[in-house]
């Protein structure tokens, strides 16, 4: 059984992203939408838990909600693939199921 | 798909400030009458939802946390509680509902739902499941 | 495959609504289909048809229903959800004695028994909330 | 003293609109004066006269009618935020051509101009939200 | 010039409290309303910070609100004050004004 | 009350995620027509909102973004960003929009409107606010 785990808020307000790293098994995909995407940027006081987030799991932020942000695609902490719509749907259609970490 | 799925309510907010919780719940009441293998998981503040002592008179609010006792009855009886939120919060297990359930393969005897798991063991439980809720 | 999907927060407030939307669409773009669209909590609020949001933004009550005509979307409000927070359609509005109805097209109201439904036959269930 | 309160969530998904109602009795209660309502964002859906809570349950959008014929209480609905969230009065409903309206009895649409005046004619301001 | 800071957010799930105990001037009258009143409870990985907020500052928490949850009046951090709505209106008049931290 | 009064907009949610930031701005936009003594804080995700190159379109969703750029025509003029929350999230000043007015008493020369302080000073600087507004 495999999860596909997507978390919405930004780390620095809210615990869920952190709940979500605490939870998931090594290996899980992990889908940063919408407000978390903030937590791919790098240099932040949450920088340290991502890299290493990266290295035990997959994850992957969500490209128009970096855009939206003004968060540069190239510019994210090592290991984060930005992704489309179609790579979200992709990414839920090869897990066996979905948690959201609200 | 006939066969029968392992559906989770993964429980996460406070009661009372929002009505998560609450509407949450509600769903696991009408989902129980489905025949589902189901559990719940009490996570972060969601420990709170199932705090004994609540009484909303003074708020105007409808106190549904009572309703929590029927859970027994309608065959939900493993409610998993992370231990390290518990911890966080300075609570443990005699804080919260004394929520039991009857096994009827066992003289109906009254046993125990909640089960206080750690993040390892509850990590395991919710990769096994088919369909989690969020409330 | 067969996907459901839950939607937990009104319109404009929270983003939910407009992910999932782009979510539906490229899922049935991929060949996918949604075999239920469910509003909950306050996503009820995604089902009335008195909205006027600003002529330069989205209209994202109007797109839901536009899409669910195009692809045969089922639209699902929540029923306990929707009276506590006034979606109305109109068998609601007799029931509960209101003299207008606000339901927008191509949503219907039911109970929860269907997203348990929905749970039980889509191979994925995909929450959006708050 | 006046004060002006000002409620940014709709009512049961969140708590804010309880708190300011029982905070607008207690200062009632102790002579103060509310000089206005003010809901914004989602705090519009306050004035949906729509709204059918379950009978064990309190009736929030009723009770601020009450509330609000009781004290005298100006209840203003910024339409701007209105208008995303679908609540209509006549007007409105003629303005933007919708065949139905649901604002709440003592509820009044208004602009964002109501809250600045209220800020600044208020002794105090306080806002319940999320 | 006073101001009376409201906060209802769980210290647990988001920073609210956090962000007002960092920006309240010493002295501040602070209430805890809704899941705010969580932050009174002792024991948790907060409290060492709200000990030394009752210290700096006045802290109350609404009555009611931590009856709905449990919670006993008899029982909170030292220094933390149990309140009712009457005294919430009285701490807004006394105050010049009144911050909500969200 | 024929008081000027000292109006202060509290930001502190992250853009796009929710509306309070973009319906926040137009209540600003608006007041300016009141001749109050406005004010603005960047304080924790807040500090999101006034993020150079924010493009929505890919999400569909309205870019309020750059009518940030309309508050010094609006007279407001002090953008007060809390220098604890830029750090904490890896930005500085460079990477914010360079919002500005022009100062009619000094020759309209164009002046940066944000001013970035650290967490005493700005505590002191929303002690002294008459009216606060949170988003």
């Amino acid at each position: 059984m495999s999860m596909l785990h997507t978390v919405n808020k930004s780390p620095f307000e809210k615990n869920s992203l952190r709940t979500c790293l605490r939870l998931a098994r090594p290996g899980s995909d992990i889908l940063l939408i919408q407000d978390a995407v903030y937590a791919a940027l790098p240099d932040t006081e949450f920088a340290a838990g991502m890299i290493e987030a990266a290295r035990q799991h997959n994850v992957y932020a969500l490209e128009p909600d970096l855009m939206a942000r003004g968060l540069d695609r190239d510019k994210l902490i090592e290991g984060v693939e930005a992704v489309d719509y179609d790579r979200f749907v992709e990414l839920a259609a090869t897990n066996d199921s979905v948690q959201s970490w609200l | 798909m006939g066969a029968i799925r392992k559906f989770m309510y993964i429980n996460r907010t406070a009661p009372h400030g929002s009505i998560y919780a609450q509407e949450g719940l509600e769903v696991a009441l009408i989902g129980a009458a489905f025949d589902q293998d189901v559990s719940m998981a009490f996570i972060d503040d969601g420990v709170f939802q199932i705090k004994s002592g609540q009484d909303t008179s003074a708020t105007d609010m409808k106190n549904f946390s009572p309703a929590w006792r029927a859970l027994g009855d309608y065959d939900i009886t493993r409610l998993y509680v992370e231990k390290e939120s518990l911890e966080a919060r300075g609570l443990n297990v005699d804080d919260l509902m004394p929520l039991t359930w009857e096994d009827e393969d066992d003289d109906y005897i009254e046993k125990p739902s909640i089960r206080i798991v750690n993040s390892d063991e509850l990590s395991k439980i919710i990769a096994g499941q088919d369909v989690v809720f969020n409330y | 495959m067969k996907f459901a999907i839950v939607i937990n927060e009104g319109p404009y407030q929270h983003q939910a609504s407009d992910t999932a939307y782009l979510f539906t669409k490229a899922a049935l773009a991929a060949g996918h289909e949604i075999i239920r669209v469910f509003f909950y909590h306050d996503g009820v609020n995604n089902g009335t048809r008195l909205t006027t949001p600003p002529q330069d933004d989205r209209n994202i009550v109007e797109r839901w229903s536009r899409l669910g005509d195009e692809a045969g979307l089922d639209l699902v409000v929540c029923v306990a959800a929707a009276q506590r927070r006034g979606i109305v359609d109109a068998d609601e509005a007799k029931r509960n004695g209101k003299d207008a109805e606000n339901i927008a097209d191509g949503f219907r109201i039911s109970g929860l028994g269907q997203l348990i439904e929905a749970a039980i036959q889509a191979d994925r269930l995909i929450t959006f909330g708050d």
